[in-house]
């Protein structure tokens, strides 16, 4: 693709985005609605000398991607619901094993099989560690196939900095929606990182190292778990991203993230235009949690309404970021022939929040 | 005594696929004009040339054609 | 036939041989008389929609798992007749050790793995079954033994297990191998029915969706280049009838 | 100037690239445009909807909530669930030739085109979607025929530049209301 | 085993308490600190009819326990964090598909294999559906051989009444310990429910029965998933489980689950010994949490100090339950040659929040 | 030796085989000057101590995923010499599908199976290799082949495979034997460095703790009552040189 | 009254089974036992500690932390980690035979006890953790002999009948001191 | 010119197992009554019955034993 500015798939937006960054290896298993992006892959990475990789299941390939990393080199996995249950044990191996990569997940409906429509019902294992142990990586959630490129450079980088497995989330509507990008911010950025220091390369003269992801002393489980949460409260400090909209002289606000974040932000916009004091917040990254805008929300908000394509996952964070402070209220719809949440529901909810 | 045998054919589950016409031995069947509510032109036969085999009644994958003995 | 829905359209491809092998199977019950003590597993795939058209209990398993969640349905109802409808994505790729070890434990349940070559549901990407030089999605340049090795022999994987009752690679390319496909399929439910143990049949089956091909050409492509690599054959019989 | 349409069908009609060429056609004129969609887990058969937003602004939200401007319905079933789509004053396009009776819905405007039986005639079923579309765009002028044919060729692409000639035949004979004069 | 007071390891107390409830399939595949459940259904299942089936691997376990639950037998399976993880998919499976069974995860210090000794560390995944998808299950945590035992007709009983997987978690230090037991209270019940409105057991004449997990219109995915959703509401109304002690005019409270509890409440026994107003709670259930105990707190309560052999898990349950009416602070503790946490730092803080 | 750590000792059990493999892999590694460049990914069991007694690059992978991590590892460094080191439950029971789709694959990697018939870590259970009447805490009444099945024949499940450059059963049942394994070893060892595709070797060995034998005893018994089941055998060789 | 004891040793030692057998003899003397554990993943050679607390009255938390009466430390490689858990004013025994020169440590009382060397002469080296049991119990009266020797016979159980001869005779040995009289 | 071997035991690393015991066949190989650091009352050899042909080494489990040529 030699121009800057293409209309593609969000999900191919995401490999387009990879490929000009620098990653060189896709891992996938097909699922709807991830299976575009390994299309994708598939047709174009060998062009730059990269291989899409079709394992035999996810948990195939979360380990490939694990014995790829630990060369050095930064690869990716992308799958939905079902596929990222499965991948769970490895990415806690990653995580402990403190190896970079880029995961994907195009959310659909569950539990179960469930519906390969959209939704946002993975946010608990997104955020909280899907797999056992206690550790957290950083969650990523774009809006728009514009935000997924400009965060693939920032993503790639905290992948390297903090030697972690990086999620990216979208909602399956999301992931399947075509609009126009601008790729110019997806700078190849992957070969600027030194991995010399701590790949797995032969031992060579610098002596034997080994990957480990269990503890053979009692000792060093501790000390794992306590790197971890080091790992994790640097980049609570650090790396909180959100969006806000007019929240100087909110009485409630909106949050939502991802897709429906969008249309909540017109929803709100059409309200100020009305002159109701309404502001907005969509968190970018999930993990860690932007409670920085919410701690310094003004005391003049006394409501917050929560909107998700799930039954309450994200409106936990919401409540212990304010720990009182304000009402929190949740909205939440999955399924159904439009599984978007409906903007309606959400205009009905602001009229009885803020009566005119 | 001789069994009165039929080609049943239940138009509405017909696919026009064209998997009967090809193994049709005697070149009885062909897909008409109509659409079925699939929204599909179905198979018909002639019953003239059809010699009740089953051949179709075998490979259809959408079990629209049956010869049955009365 | 009480087994068959006939009311209810296939929601299948034009063309598809999972339809076949659906009606295969709604004849053999009705005609052992199973259908009131049947449990189909299905996988996810295609083939999950076998049992929207029969009047049997079914499962969903989760992609991969029918074989597990048919031993566990077995150990429960001994007596019950359990057959798992897999495609060769969710058998012979995700489901693969699954398949193994209930083939190498001999539980006493029937495996039919309808292989078309490709994941169908998901839009024909390949599968452990896919020809060399065959293209789809996933392998655009065409299947290529070096980067994804050969089709995967899974039948023949299984030769050498005691466990196993029936054994047998069918197809429903021709009128005539569905007719042998429905023999094969009848020897592997006596397998289980006698408690002979495991029973596994993989049927040849075109998806001219995502071969992107047209119907009569998929069952041709099915009779020839198909089956030249993966032979339809008899491997293992201990139940003695014809087939 | 913003619009907002709706393609509904069955899995393998071909509602998607309706969709999608829509929004090329758009990105000819020089606007933006968003696609979104909905479809069943089966290949063919099942339903499949493509979301539509296209504005000479840019778009915030890309969702359609009973606010279409233009719903194409091509198949029966899934008349129930997407009528409701249309925004009222809305035109509503149905595909007669297999929704045999005109769905009930008040204020929308009805527009009923044979497509299925007119792409038969022109030779290839399969091509009933960009008749439809021809059609819809000789009625609201949603885009230009030009912007619709030149789309064509881009969506295309060079893999299946064969299928461009038969496609632009029956998005003409749409557009010219009729395939008769192509006769 | 004829007598009723026996000096058993739990994950031993644990098993021979579903024997004497009624329970004859235990699926499994070793993994420590859970081996021994294995064990013992394997020698003792047998002598009641019953079977251990020890699958190839924990996906085979789920997924032999669903196809055993649709037949209308409650079956069970244990495992340990790693395996914990493999079974989530199926976990997510048998709740959308309404299927009872009992789980018990011996839980290990983690993430990556981690270390085969004891933490509480599967919190998250516990209670916040460990699979894709909204759906919450019962969890219940004994934090001792005796409550095990009193518990299982409990957990049985909600299995049935809510066809849902319920959960026992233990910390591997508990699992592995060894105390008396009276088993008296864990009767035969399993075969007092019947299953055959839902089960699976050949159409005859009833009709067929599909077992369903995914949705073949999107609105089944809606339907489905706010069945789950009013289920959970149900248990929170109704299931909260908790031990309390001198509430009434406490200061601080201390809360802790499991065997954690036990320490801290002989701790706070001897706190109160002293004096000092210090309360205590212990949630049985984690799910529903025993939010009902924290709206009941009197208001003399200045601070909750949460203690976990995590980094900070339950502490979340906590802080949304009391949603900033007080204080809440958390003490974790994993690994390490002694795994338990340190009565010692429970002191500690104590002394810091109640100075003598 | 560099390869070898002789100052720590081995943590396994008295009389346990991973000893005898671990040294072969050092002695080869060294003799083909591979040291730079190995990577040996252990599964997790009794074997996931094999690293820790070289000065070797090791992975340790999650319980019977060491086959897919071996394959990311040598996609991204396909000149390196990757090896895994698993047990047979790690490889044969959860790890199968993987060991069956690289193989067919023909990835080329070499896996050693050390194959000792029982779960020997977590405390001698009962693995797909326990041989028939054996018992264990998991089969307490002897493995039965109705119940759980006959050993399962790993090495045979690949013969098939074209992916496969070497595919061989050894044992270190006795000196004579620990001589020619590591003979088949070397082979499988050349097979991976001449890219002539996916090697594999299964290595009998005993655990006389999972046993509960005397460590005399329990070699015994591998010599004779399991590879009467098990026969030591060279199934596939490409590279063509002695073994 | 209530006693808290660690047993620490290598895996294969037997320290598990000095704790089974005291909170069992414990058991028999009409008191309250619990016994918690933590072990290394090798099944020999790696650390195991049995850690006990017996009681006349109800036991709330068994934990175990620098507060045992008695610790018994058989093996030198987790001297270091477990010599610690004695509460002040505590009994520290130690396996002479393998942990060479007294651990160092203050305000608690050393017995030395070489265990392996008893035992090996008994004909058993594995009964090396009985014979310090046995001793225990003549140096502190933990628990009584006799409470001991039966409480054993019910651990071994049917299977491990033949076992019970040698560890009693250990246990015996250890409780008088030495095994020069049984010779 | 005939080489020098000898039999290099490594007796911190010996487990006492007995294989090596069992299987040389000069019965030159024998536990001794010390103990090791580990516990374990490790092999000495006789070598007056030595051969050096390194069987003990080969079977060794714990890299104790190797044939040395100088
Ligand atoms: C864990 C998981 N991974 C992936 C999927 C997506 N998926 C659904 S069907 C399918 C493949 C179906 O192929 P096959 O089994 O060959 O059946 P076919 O459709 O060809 O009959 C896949 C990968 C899933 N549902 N769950
Ligand atoms: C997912 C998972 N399941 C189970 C375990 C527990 N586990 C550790 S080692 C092992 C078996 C080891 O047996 P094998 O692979 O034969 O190796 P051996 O110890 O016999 O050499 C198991 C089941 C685990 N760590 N992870
Ligand atoms: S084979 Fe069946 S579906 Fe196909 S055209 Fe013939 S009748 Fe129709
Ligand atoms: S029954 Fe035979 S002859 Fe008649 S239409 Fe069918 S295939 Fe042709
Ligand atoms: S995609 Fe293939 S397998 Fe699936 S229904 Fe269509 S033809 Fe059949
Ligand atoms: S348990 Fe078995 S395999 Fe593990 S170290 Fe001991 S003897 Fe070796
Ligand atoms: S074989 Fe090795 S470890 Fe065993 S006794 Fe001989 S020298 Fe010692
Ligand atoms: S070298 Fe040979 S003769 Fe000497 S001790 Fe070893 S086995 Fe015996
Ligand atoms: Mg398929
Ligand atoms: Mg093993």
């Amino acid at each position: 693709m030699e121009s800057n500015t293409l209309f593609m798939k969000n999900s191919e937006i995401f490999a387009e985005a990879m490929i000009r960054c620098g990653i060189r290896y896709h891992f996938a298993y097909p699922i709807t609605p991830a299976t575009d992006v390994m299309k994708y892959t598939a047709a174009h990475f060998h062009k730059v000398g990269g291989r899409m990789f079709q394992a035999e299941s996810e948990l195939a390939v979360i380990n490939c991607l694990t014995g790829l990393a630990a060369t050095g080199q930064l690869g990716c996995a992308s799958t939905s619901g079902p596929g990222f249950d499965l991948m769970q044990e490895g990415i806690g191996f990653m995580t402990a094993a403190e190896l970079p990569c880029i995961l994907l997940d195009n959310m659909r409906v569950g539990p179960g099989d469930g519906d390969i429509i959209g939704s946002q019902q993975d946010y608990f294992m997104a955020t909280r560690g899907g797999s056992h142990g206690d550790y957290y990586i950083p969650v990523y959630a774009p809006a728009s196939g514009q935000e997924i490129v400009d965060l693939m450079p920032v993503a790639i980088d905290r992948a390297f900095t903090y030697r972690t497995p990086v999620l990216f989330v979208m909602d399956g509507v999301m992931a399947q929606m075509i609009e126009t990008v601008d790729f110019t911010p997806a700078k190849e950025t992957v070969s600027s990182y030194d991995t010399g220091e701590w790949s797995y390369t032969g031992a060579k003269d610098r002596g034997k190292r080994a990957l480990i992801t269990g503890s053979y002393a009692h000792s060093d489980g501790e000390q794992m778990v306590k790197k971890l949460m080091a790992k994790a409260e640097a980049m609570t400090a650090k790396e909180q991203l959100w969006e806000e909209y007019e929240l100087e002289d909110a009485e409630v606000v909106v949050c939502a993230f991802g897709l429906p974040g969008r249309v909540c932000r017109e929803i709100v916009q059409e309200r100020r235009k009305q002159g109701e004091k309404i502001g907005f917040i969509r968190p970018i990254t999930l993990f860690p949690f932007p409670e920085k805008v919410f701690a310094g929300l003004p005391g003049s908000v006394r409501e917050i309404l929560v909107v998700e394509m799930n039954y309450g996952q994200m409106v936990q964070d919401v409540r212990l970021a304010v720990n009182g402070r304000c009402n929190v209220s949740h909205y939440g719809h999955v399924g159904g022939d439009q599984p978007m949440i409906k903007a309606r529901e959400v205009r009905n909810r602001l009229a009885a929040l803020v009566p005119a | 005594m001789k069994k009165n045998k039929t080609l049943v054919i239940n138009s509405a589950r017909c696919k026009a696929c064209g998997l009967c016409i090809h193994f049709c031995p005697k070149k009885a069947l062909s897909l008409c004009g109509e659409f079925n509510d699939m929204g599909y032109n179905f198979v018909q036969s002639d019953q003239e040339l059809c010699v009740k085999c089953n051949t179709c009644g075998t490979i259809c994958p959408d079990v629209v054609l049956k010869v049955v003995e009365d | 036939m009480k087994t068959f829905r006939e009311e209810k359209n296939f929601s299948w491809c034009p063309g598809c041989g999972h339809g076949i092998v659906a009606r295969l199977c709604a004849e053999l019950i009705e005609e052992n008389n199973l259908r009131d003590r049947t449990c189909c597993v299905v996988g996810i795939g295609c083939g999950g929609f076998h049992h929207h058209y029969m009047e049997i209990d079914a499962l969903e398993a989760a992609h991969g798992r029918s074989i597990p969640v048919a031993t566990g349905y077995k150990l429960g109802l001994p007596d019950n007749f359990v057959y798992t409808l897999q495609g060769d994505g969710d058998c012979a790729s995700i489901g693969l050790a699954e398949l193994m070890h209930a083939a190498n434990r001999g539980t006493p349940i029937t495996v039919i793995m309808v292989n078309n070559g490709v994941f169908g549901m998901t839009g024909g990407q390949m599968s452990p079954e896919t020809l060399i030089s065959q293209k789809t999605p996933t392998c655009p340049f065409g299947r290529d033994a070096k980067l994804h090795g050969n089709p995967l022999k899974v039948s023949e994987m299984m030769q050498e297990m005691d466990g196993v009752a029936y054994l047998a690679r069918l197809s429903v390319a021709t009128p005539t191998l569905v007719r042998k496909a429905k023999k094969g399929l009848a020897q592997a439910f006596k397998a289980q029915e006698e408690k002979l143990g495991f029973s596994f049949v993989e049927i040849l089956s075109p998806c001219p969706t995502g071969w992107n091909m047209k119907v009569v050409d998929s069952y041709q492509r099915l009779a020839k280049e198909v089956a030249e690599i993966l032979p339809v054959k008899e491997f293992i019989n201990k139940v003695g009838g014809e087939s | 100037m913003k619009k907002k349409l709706v393609f509904a069908g069955s899995g393998g009609q071909g509602v998607i690239s309706m969709a999608t060429l829509t929004c090329l056609a758009a990105i000819e004129c020089k606007w933006n445009a968003v696609m979104s969609q909905t479809y069943g887990i089966e290949q063919r058969g099942g339903t499949a909807v493509g979301f539509v937003v296209i504005s000479d602004e840019e778009i915030g939200s890309p969702m359609i909530e009973e606010d279409a401007d233009i719903c194409c319905l091509m198949h029966p079933m899934i008349v129930d669930a997407h009528i409701k789509d249309a925004a009222s004053g809305g035109i509503v396009l149905y595909n007669s030739s297999l929704v045999k009776s005109e769905p009930v819905r008040e204020s929308v405007e009805f527009l009923s085109v044979p497509a299925t039986d007119a792409a038969q005639e022109l030779g290839e079923r399969r091509a009933a979607n960009m008749f439809a579309l021809g059609r819809l765009s000789a009625e609201t002028g949603f885009v230009p025929i030009e912007a619709l044919c030149s789309a064509l060729e881009k969506m295309l692409g060079e893999k299946k530049k064969h299928l461009v000639e038969i496609n632009q035949k029956a998005l003409r004979a749409g557009y010219a209301g009729g395939c008769n004069e192509e006769k």
